[in-house]
């Protein structure tokens, strides 16, 4: 289906946006902005605003027409493509599957201390309603807390036979979830042979779900995820033909 | 919401009587007048529907057709009714075609030609005003099954596509994610226009035309929505302009459920001629009265195009007039949204605790009627996050100060009519406010600032009135009181269609109301 | 020079956008937000909010970097190529210069009835500290007020010989603005020959100055023009090598 | 602003007497042990500067090797001035080099030899708080000659984009436009370095490191602007982590003017070991009293992992320890910027209200202390529209109830470290508010709803006070009553670095503070 942006009218393609230039306000500040949004393709594009902030620095906003289309069938996402099990089909499956309590090591990883998002995950809390994983018998979870280092993790993945590793990254100023995650699962890559190798799983609310492979990672959870898609996941993924 | 300002009721008493006195020279400058509007809305309720190919409607083609044959100074109802008994046509309608094609003439009869055209006439509008009344009863009924809003203020919001079939969703969407009262602007224009538009809009400017049509659509539409989200969502539309009186039948006959209306709107932003306006203001609140329509007046204009600190004052008398003219035609003070808005220059120190002194002098000199508090628009700027900042102080004067009827700002206020996230975006603000702070005028208690400029305004009001009652109302209109703008009573649009009515006027909807 | 946007670090390139796509939300929402500030240039685009609005309405807001650069020696403006002058110095040109009165008439066309911007313009109070036209003893101004009618103003200019006509237009919704514009110009070159036809002048706030040619017009004001801007190009258009 | 609240003084003393029979175990903790970065501040204010190729401060290496061969049970001003006076050494930075190239050794002298030893580390360290002395009192001079900021409350910024020569001019910028107080945000991370880095940092994440060097840079800068804006301009850093008292030096030395600075916050949030924290945090608030610096503390950080209603009284009774542990470190009243926060889900009924009782608890509780009022956090989204209007109340409820410093909130708190035009945007915010309705305060009188919240957190906080009384403070933060955060007093890092001192300890610091 191929659609475009709504203001108040059905294909009227009607955007908002706003940015600030390195140049102090005038009429060729004013230009300049409009230049910026033509190229990103409004066309026509109003400038309703323009302030100029300290000496140097001219702060826009501009609303008008985008001319790109959007092609919804053209769209890529990660869509569940494992069932949502209840927390007792997840006992079961386990207890069925491996015949062992299934066993998961988390961690914040690198010097970012936002425990709230994996502790959601992980705690008997849990979040939205739903329990941790902690919750569940069948899974053995071991929290490592903020600011773990990589070799630390490793360390204690292999002590505790962790089947899969929970890590999570809050903090993207210099890309920094990008580079912990990916010395994470270059550590595990050298750590460890192929077939001894934890799931590896990262988290967090600024990640792009469809970078998993380009991190070296099994898969990559985002803003809102929930502990019963999560434990749902280690299933399909560790346990496999469940139901 | 009783007495934080003390009001000196002596001096409020004083007000209101120095409105009257005011008002009274107008009143019967109404009174002894018709106009051609006036005259189509009669037409209305009497059964004439529809217009011609051209899109002038038949009301229209009649009023003028009767007006060339024997003028309108006797009122378009007895030659009408005269001619229909005679042409043996059934329809009203029909004979409006006819009369339009020329092939009937008008005349006036005396004796008891006379008396029957009358009683014609009386018993064709009386059939209007009994659906006016019938929908009436079912917005009573409507409003028991469903109920009103659950919190004061209501939450109003527009809609404005120039498609009535794009409003309608949109409007339905508003009504879901909160809205209680739903207003179609109407496009550019249409004050302007000495006819009602036939049909449903599919393009307007910056507004959608209200029409019988429209009116019907979108009515329907909102019964839906009203089952749907378990309260009574009300709709509203402009009665202002050329066509005050008939717009406000269509209102009464489609059951919406406010209207804008105004004594010197239409005066003093559409440039109508004085006169014409105050013939068709009264006549269209005595419908308004009949059909249990709630009217908003338009003080908040005059804010934008004068400065809101040193124009307070005229808001202040302009609500007392309103209120007078609103009282003598008929209306109860629930019915009676006037209006005040949020306008002062957000830059002006204290400029919020100004605001909390207007509105709260306004709930405190009118506590029986609904106010309708208008969100700020001349200082809002194409900076749309600075706008929804101010819009939420808005809101929380509204609920510091009681408002009846919070008009939604929008943060794009400067830039465009309203998308549909911005009134998203607004909602929420009016969310946030009402539940976070609603009853946060449980804490405020006004200290000496804003009492002291309650009062002054006050008192700066009734030195108006006085000046007023002493030059007269229609001059002052004329030196630029209010709003700035300066309308001398012989200039403005409309002033043809003004007529002074003769002895044997006979205008068998106003005899009812 | 070549730019780039700015959010906290010079070259960053960051900018703020938000927009409605006329589906419901789910990932597939979110995927086609993300392809449209994508197409807009955005890599990488963070999707940072998405609320649904009624049944079939997704409302986004994305922050990210732009690829596009910025070349403000390509930005064209409409710089005023005359001399602001001061009121006494418009007065003194135009008595030297024409020897009469200067006559303006000035007008809302069409339904639009914000006459604010045009009386700021033309009467006494003016705007922004500076008194209007009015206040200019060597201009003979005649302010319509709103809702003007073409023929009217063709009319009106006709019997007060106008040298100049100034039309407002504050309402765009469906380019309101442009199509009153056109059919005035249109108006003019069919009443009056070329030589007779007076100074053509637009304003507005959301007027592209860049557009005269194409609305067959002399002159666009938009957004904060003041008195004297006005005055002074009357002077440089009408009464020529003053000073 | 004096009690509008009406709380009894009665409680209120209770409450305070809890406090301190509460804290006092902790103060005896403190007082018999030591830490490597109390030892270390000794020598950074003795003199010893730089670091070595590998980054390593001297007093890293010096301190070290001190422990390896005397322990630092005694303290370290003894061996190093001892070893001092017999290399014939000049300088203690050298010293610190010799002594990590292994070329001199430590030893405890007694006799005259340690009395020497005392008088030259006393001489040393005499010289480095004349240079804190000093820089206080350029400090008041400053303030004479600029002035202090024109409103209540301070307007406080961050920045924090990681690399000081991009910092320095958004922070005059800030300042310009409005800012009286700016915060460099710290790298993520420093607060669990067991050193303070040197030089200047161009590449910090999501902040910048607190090094002297960068102290010193941004407090020139910000000098510069005062001069220029006719406003003393503060600056602020962290005095947190497992360097605090070595930060709380560099910040004398170099004339910062605020810190943040708490007792529990390194325990709870960065999982420092309890003893370590409370040893450290005792000897760098002598260090800010002397320095005539305010501190900040943390309780807002609560509210973002714990529900800000349910958790309101653990702030309250933070607020309570952090206030007698400052007192019996010296601090006075003025130099207590207590720290709480809007942090109540905006979508609870009233949560506006409940953030006013809140606030204004913490304003009656401490009615000289600057209190700093924190934004929404945790209750951000990526929806910058509503998040501006969230700011707007945070900051009108700062204006009403009296907050002495306030954190700029900022629209994108949930999407980047902010941008120049969030700063800008948020500054604007405040403006509006505080000269909008800064005064409103003078309109407000709590109702009962607000007396009664702020009546039950205050009990509820007594109550939590009585358990740690009988359970001892160490037991509570262990069993998760602040932040939700379990915290054991033999867990956490830094451990190692905590010493019991011996009956000979001598610093010559604490003697002087
Ligand atoms: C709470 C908070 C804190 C608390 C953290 C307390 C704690 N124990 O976690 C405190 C106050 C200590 C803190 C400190 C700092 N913070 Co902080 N903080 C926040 C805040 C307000 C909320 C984050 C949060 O708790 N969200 C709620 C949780 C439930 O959501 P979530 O993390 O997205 O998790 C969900 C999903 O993402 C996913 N998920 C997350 N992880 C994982 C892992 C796995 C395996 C899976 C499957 C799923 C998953 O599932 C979760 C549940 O749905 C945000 C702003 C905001 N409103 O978002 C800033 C924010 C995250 N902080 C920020 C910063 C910069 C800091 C500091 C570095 C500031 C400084 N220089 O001093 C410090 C230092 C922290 C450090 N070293 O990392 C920035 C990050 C900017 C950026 N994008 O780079 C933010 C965005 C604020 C800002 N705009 O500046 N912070
Ligand atoms: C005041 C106002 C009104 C007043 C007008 C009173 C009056 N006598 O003018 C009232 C209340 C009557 C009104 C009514 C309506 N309004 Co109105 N109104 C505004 C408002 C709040 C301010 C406009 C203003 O006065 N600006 C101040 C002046 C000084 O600025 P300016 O016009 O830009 O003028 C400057 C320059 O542009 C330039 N300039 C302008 N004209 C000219 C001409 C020349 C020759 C030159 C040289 C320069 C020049 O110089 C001026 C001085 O610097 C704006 C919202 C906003 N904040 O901008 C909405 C707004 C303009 N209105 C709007 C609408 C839709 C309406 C209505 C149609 C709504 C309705 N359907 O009922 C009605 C009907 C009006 C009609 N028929 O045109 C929309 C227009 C949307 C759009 N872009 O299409 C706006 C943007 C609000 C909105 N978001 O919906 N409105
Ligand atoms: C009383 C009244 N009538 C009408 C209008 C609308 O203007 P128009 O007459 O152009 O429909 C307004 C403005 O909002 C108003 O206040
Ligand atoms: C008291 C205190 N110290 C330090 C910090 C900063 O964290 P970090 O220790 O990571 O620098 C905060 C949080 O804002 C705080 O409140």
């Amino acid at each position: 289906m191929i659609i475009r942006p709504y203001g108040d009218t059905t294909g009227d393609g009607m955007v908002q946006l706003s940015f600030t230039l390195p140049i102090p306000h005038d009429k060729r500040a004013e230009g300049a902005a409009l230049q910026l949004a033509n190229r990103m393709g409004m066309d026509p594009a109003m400038l309703v605003h323009a302030k100029q902030m300290g000496d140097g620095y001219t702060f826009f906003v501009v609303y008008g027409k985008v001319t790109h289309l959007v092609d919804t069938d053209q769209v890529q996402v990660v869509e569940r493509d494992f069932p949502l099990l209840s927390a007792k089909e997840v006992n079961a499956a386990v207890k069925r599957g491996l015949r062992r309590r299934l066993s998961v090591v988390g961690a914040c990883i690198g010097t970012d201390a936002h425990t709230v998002g994996i502790d959601a995950i992980l705690n008997l809390k849990g979040i939205a309603g739903e329990k941790g994983l902690e919750s569940y018998p069948e899974l053995a979870v071991t929290n490592m807390g903020a600011q773990v280092s990589v070799p630390d993790l490793v360390e204690t993945a292999r002590e505790r036979k962790a089947d899969a590793v929970l890590v999570s990254q809050v903090v993207t100023q210099r890309d920094a979830h990008l580079h912990n995650t990916r010395a994470m699962s270059a550590a595990f890559r050298e750590a460890l042979p192929a077939g001894k190798r934890p799931l590896l799983i990262v988290g967090g609310p600024r990640f792009d779900e469809l970078m998993a492979a380009d991190l070296g990672v099994d898969r990559i959870f985002s803003r809102g995820t929930t502990p019963r898609e999560v434990a749902s996941y280690l299933v399909h993924a560790l346990v496999g033909g469940s139901k | 919401m009783a007495g934080k300002l003390d009001l000196d009721a002596a001096v409020v008493a004083r007000a209101r009587e120095l409105a009257a006195r005011a008002g009274q020279p107008v009143v019967d400058l109404a009174r002894s007048h018709t106009t051609v509007s006036v005259e189509r809305a009669v037409l209305r309720l009497a059964g004439v529907r529809g217009a011609d190919p051209d899109g002038i409607p038949w009301v229209n083609r009649l009023v003028d057709a009767v007006r060339a044959d024997v003028g309108l100074e006797h009122g378009v109802a007895v030659p009408v009714f005269h001619a229909l008994a005679g042409s043996g046509v059934e329809d009203v309608t029909v004979l409006a075609q006819k009369a339009a094609a020329g092939s009937v003439r008008f005349s006036l009869p005396s004796g008891k030609a006379a008396t029957t055209a009358r009683r014609l006439a009386k018993r064709a509008t009386a059939a209007g005003l009994r659906t006016v009344d019938r929908r009436r009863a079912e917005r009573d009924r409507m409003i028991k099954r469903y109920g009103d809003p659950r919190q004061r203020p209501w939450i109003y919001l527009i809609v404005a596509t120039g498609d009535i079939h794009e409003d309608i969703p949109q409007a339905q969407a508003a009504a879901r994610a909160g809205a209680d009262v739903i207003a179609v602007i109407r496009s550019t224009g249409q004050s302007l226009l000495d006819y009602v538009p036939e049909g449903a809009t599919r393009e307007g400017f910056a507004g959608t035309y209200a029409t019988q049509e429209n009116f019907r659509l979108m009515r329907a539409a909102l019964d839906e929505t009203s089952k749907e989200v378990g309260r009574y969502v009300r709709l509203t539309n402009y009665a202002s302009g050329l066509c005050m009186p008939e717009i406000a039948t269509l209102a009464g006959l489609e059951r919406l459920d406010m209207m804008l209306n105004d004594s010197m709107y239409g005066i003093l932003f559409r440039d109508i001629n004085p006169i014409r306006t105050f013939v068709d203001q009264r006549f269209s609140r005595q419908i308004h009265a009949r059909a249990g329509i709630v009217i908003n007046t338009g003080e908040d204009n005059y804010l934008t195009t004068a400065d809101a600190v040193d124009a307070a004052h005229t808001v202040t008398v302009s609500q007392l007039l309103n209120e007078f003219f609103a009282h003598e035609a008929g209306l109860a003070d629930w019915q009676l949204g006037l209006g005040h808005a949020f306008e002062i220059n957000p830059d002006l120190p204290d400029s919020f605790r100004l605001e909390l002194a207007h509105a709260l002098l306004a709930r405190e000199l009118f506590p029986e009627a609904p106010l309708k508090w208008m969100p700020p628009t001349k200082h809002m700027t194409g900076d749309v996050f600075r706008g929804n900042l101010l819009d939420g102080f808005f809101n929380l004067a509204g609920a510091l100060t009681g408002q009846g009827i919070l008009l939604v700002g929008m943060m794009t206020e400067a830039v465009v009519t309203p998308w549909l996230s911005d009134r998203d975006i607004a909602l929420q603000n009016v969310r946030y406010v009402l539940n976070g702070a609603g009853n946060l005028h449980e804490d405020f208690t006004p200290g000496p600032f804003i009492r002291g400029r309650a009062d002054q305004v006050l008192s700066e009001a009734i030195g108006l009135l006085e000046r007023i009652v002493d030059d007269g109302l229609l001059n002052a209109i004329a030196d630029g009181t209010f709003g700035i703008m300066k309308r001398p009573a012989d200039r403005g649009k409309g002033l043809d269609g003004v007529v002074a009515t003769g002895a044997d006027y006979y205008n068998p909807v106003s005899e009812e109301l």
